[in-house]
């Protein structure tokens, strides 16, 4: 099966969004769950309350550009979530968002390039490492993933993500666990996944 | 819980705290607590913040002689760059912010990116940051060790050099030098529970206890079965000592963290005094009480701080907050 | 527990309050603790004590401006009357000695042997029964109304009036008006467990709390169902308004339990605040914190003073104690 | 069956006191139990702590009288147990020893005339009335039985204390409970008959 959409304009974004949101919402509980066990139990509810400032922020704009509805994405989420995510995510689709510009509809392989400066963006900003247990391992094969399909993408996020438990943790709180971080799957990771789900979502995949 | 709601939890508290402390100008809507008097001109101002939880740090240390204001975030969440950037605005004199940041991924990015957006503002900013909790040993392979009890200190003693008139790099070298000088290592009887979970936010069986735990509940160097208060005592501050090595005198912080009853912080305190005079440290200042929390956690922490007599001097001088007072 | 074992609990936490507080004589094997200038010349002194575990309660509040002294008991026992013998005859300057008593049958009991005795050596006592729980309706019936949150008021108020050269007779008289005006109610949201049992006094499940428990968790009203903050500061602000029927002004205490965090006392205080300005009576003066606990028990409790401008004067008057501090 | 004794001399009062501190020590925990029930779980402790300073002030006192030895365990109660219990058992005691005088014997109607004077005060000083459910309702059958037989009055102390049960409080904290005291053995009344199956057993009746 291959991608239904190719040329992603602004409402495939406010679409992508919105799907991530609603996500967001639905899975929060398991997202906190996972970072009781390895975090401080507030994934969840961090997320919720960033991509619920997310929607209404779209809903109040008229931004129709790609890289606009990003930016604007990720200032709300640096405003709102707070937390190691919440700069991390703002920056994710904040420099993601810059680096798309102004066009107004823009190609998956666009995407792929802008997403990748947004993910380095974020291993710069929170100096993590692939294999340190964090979005990073689910967010750079995503990415890597992107240019083959957005159902390769999600699958690979996925993948990512299911790959974080073995490892033991080197940032975020999780680290201070040390061994004890082995065998719990990272929230920031999961959570990742479920941006790369909606996104495959958004693009009329199957979820 | 004693809550409405967990999303309102940080506000409700804050509209508690301005009818509480009328000294204080409190920000609901935007999270921000703030010295009524602020800016006071021709001071350094201080600003911290960090997760909601740790009452009364930080806005119970708002006022003369210690913070400038602070940024509650969500509990356990650190606060957002806004917050931090509109406090800054609101109390800077001219002279310059300190930011006084405990050492967590998420407070160090959200401070980071406040100090960039205010400087753009024209704020001059200097930032600390408190990592003085010894259970976390590897910092290598960590996010470093964690700001603990020493954050008391470093916000007391930094505000009482920039009350005095000392400029922004003074004010930080002080804050730095407390900091180098302070390690903590926290102990848990129970978990706690934040409103958002609405259940312990990590398993501890009765019975057993968490040598190192982290404010947050964050796991510690490892679990035991029930020790007395004599014997964690000893493990506590051997373990800060050992880090520390510190020569004499020095500040000591008996800290609760939150559900410990102060009888038992009290006997507690016998103990770590005991274990201090058989090693001989000399103990010039003491503080004991529930200072830096974790909300319903029981438990204790015991944080040391090597001072010489300037920081004796700035520790001792007065201090008038909702959590903190002396000398005025 | 942070405990060694329950036999040395009280007197582990008072040398860890005298190593804390030096402004304090701790008189550990006695179990008396003394504001260190005592005698004050010709100032009445006032002695208040009761079972230990309710701490910063009573001890805590010594020193000028309050309590001339203290007699901690067992936990959760009241004192046995050579304490309160030895912390009379400590403190008296001549000008005679007021004993706060809370009204529980074992702190009336005792308190009256000690006055007894106190007179045989010669010095003049007088007594005022603190007994401001509304949860105690029947009180013919019951052994009355037991003594909370009002402790704290009438220990302030009439410790200034005391400071400020009033006669016994007068003081006495002032600590009466300050108890006859207050009410309280408390609820708890889990119970509390003592050194001596090692589990909790009463069985509370999660999900359900106790409305109009006493400071030992002594049960209450009703059991019910959770409730929100809202509700409860309903629950409790009526039923203190109907016994009291203030007029205006008053004061206010929203005090905690013990292991309910400051973070949702002061959310529980803003809707306090809320129901209080809803039936139009006006706060003069309010207090947020944990002052009058039961060990490790969740909860809250709301006590209301109504005030005239004498007693309004005398509680905004100087104190300086561990637990309350103002004005100097 | 019939007492053993009818001449009661300083050994026996040594004999009672002991035997009453170890049956208190043995069933403290028992006596907290109810005093959780109904009150707030400190009664055993009290009492065991009480009875501890009594053994050891005997130890130390050469005093052979009866009236003597009974004044100096009552002010050992009060100064050492706090609480409701220590005021009333230690005035029961110092106003039956005062009530004995300094008699080196005395006999079983003595100490049961002296019993009555101790029982008495206990009523005043705490302002309880049979059926308060309180110390008394164990104490007051006792000391009615006693001239007919230790025995008797232990059995009367053990139904008193029984009959505590289906009484509701008005007296001491339980009192605070209103109906819901009901249904619980007052733990005072328990201790009270402890006192009178030690006072039989020093007498060397059948426990
Ligand atoms: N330095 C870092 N770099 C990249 N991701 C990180 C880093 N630190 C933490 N994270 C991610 O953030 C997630 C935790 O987010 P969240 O729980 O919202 O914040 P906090 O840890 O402040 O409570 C982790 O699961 C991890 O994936
Ligand atoms: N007014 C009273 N008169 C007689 N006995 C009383 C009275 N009040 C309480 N008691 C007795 O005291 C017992 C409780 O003793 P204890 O638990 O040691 O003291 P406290 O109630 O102070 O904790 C009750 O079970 C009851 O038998
Ligand atoms: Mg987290
Ligand atoms: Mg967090
Ligand atoms: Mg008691
Ligand atoms: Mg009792």
């Amino acid at each position: 099966m291959h991608d239904v959409l190719d040329v992603l304009d602004g409402d495939f974004f406010r679409r992508w969004l919105t799907t991530a949101a609603s996500a967001v919402d639905r899975e929060a509980d398991r997202l906190t769950e996972l970072d009781s066990a390895i975090g401080d139990a507030d994934h969840g509810a961090n997320l919720r309350r960033g991509f619920a400032a997310v929607t209404e922020a779209l809903d109040g704009s008229d931004a129709t550009a790609p890289g606009a509805l990003l930016a604007l994405a990720g200032r709300q989420l640096i405003s709102k979530v707070g937390g190691a995510s919440g700069p991390l995510y703002g920056t994710l689709l904040r420099t993601t968002g810059k680096t798309l510009g102004d066009a107004g509809e823009v190609s998956r392989e666009e995407l792929a390039q802008a997403l990748r400066a947004g993910v380095d963006a974020v291993a710069k900003l929170g100096g993590a490492a692939p294999g340190d247990k964090t979005m990073l391992d689910a967010l750079i094969p995503a990415v890597d993933a992107l240019p083959a399909s957005f159902e390769a993408a999600r699958d690979a996020a996925d993948k990512g993500a299911e790959a974080t438990i073995p490892l033991q943790a080197r940032k975020g709180r999780a680290s201070y666990l040390g061994e004890r971080s082995i065998g719990h799957q990272d929230p920031g990771a999961t959570s990742s996944a479920l941006l790369f789900t909606a996104l495959a979502e958004a693009a009329g995949g199957a979820v | 819980m004693l809550i409405n709601v967990p999303e309102t939890v940080v506000a409700d508290a804050l509209r508690g705290m301005a009818a509480a402390h009328p000294e204080l100008t409190v920000d609901v809507e935007n999270r921000v607590i703030v010295r009524r008097d602020a800016p006071v001109a021709d001071k350094v101002a201080l600003v911290s913040g960090g997760g909601s939880g740790h009452e009364p740090l930080h806005g119970g240390f708002v006022g003369p002689g210690m913070l400038s204001a602070a940024c509650p975030g969500e509990v356990f969440t650190s606060p957002v760059p806004d917050q931090m950037v509109r406090a800054a605005a609101a109390v800077d004199s001219g002279k310059g912010v300190l930011f006084v940041v405990k050492n967590y991924t998420g407070d160090v990015l959200n401070f980071d990116m406040a100090a960039e957006l205010a400087e753009d503002e024209g704020i001059q900013v200097a930032k600390v940051l408190v990592d003085d909790d010894v259970a976390v040993t590897d910092s290598l392979y960590t996010a470093g060790r964690r700001g603990t009890g020493a954050t008391l200190f470093v916000e007391k003693i930094a505000g009482a050099a920039a009350d005095a008139g000392a400029p922004l790099e003074r004010v930080e070298a002080i804050a730095r030098r407390v900091n180098e000088n302070s390690r903590s290592l926290g102990v848990a009887l129970s978990a706690c529970t934040t409103p958002a979970k609405g259940s312990p936010t990590f398993e501890l069986p009765s019975g057993e206890l968490e040598l190192g735990v982290g404010i947050h509940g964050e796991p510690g160097r490892e679990r035991r079965a029930m020790m007395t208060s004599r014997e964690i005592a000893d493990f506590a501050v051997d373990a800060v000592l050992e880090d520390l090595r510190p020569r004499n005198p020095v500040l000591l912080l008996v800290n609760g963290m939150g559900a410990t009853p102060l009888l038992e912080l009290y006997g507690f305190h016998a103990e770590v005094q005991r274990v201090l005079a058989e090693r001989n440290v000399v103990v010039a200042g003491v503080l004991v009480g529930n200072y830096v929390t974790s909300l319903d956690m029981a438990g204790a922490s015991v944080t040391l701080c090597q001072i010489d007599e300037e920081l004796l001097r700035l520790w001792d001088a007065p201090v008038r907050t909702p959590g903190l007072r002396w000398g005025m």
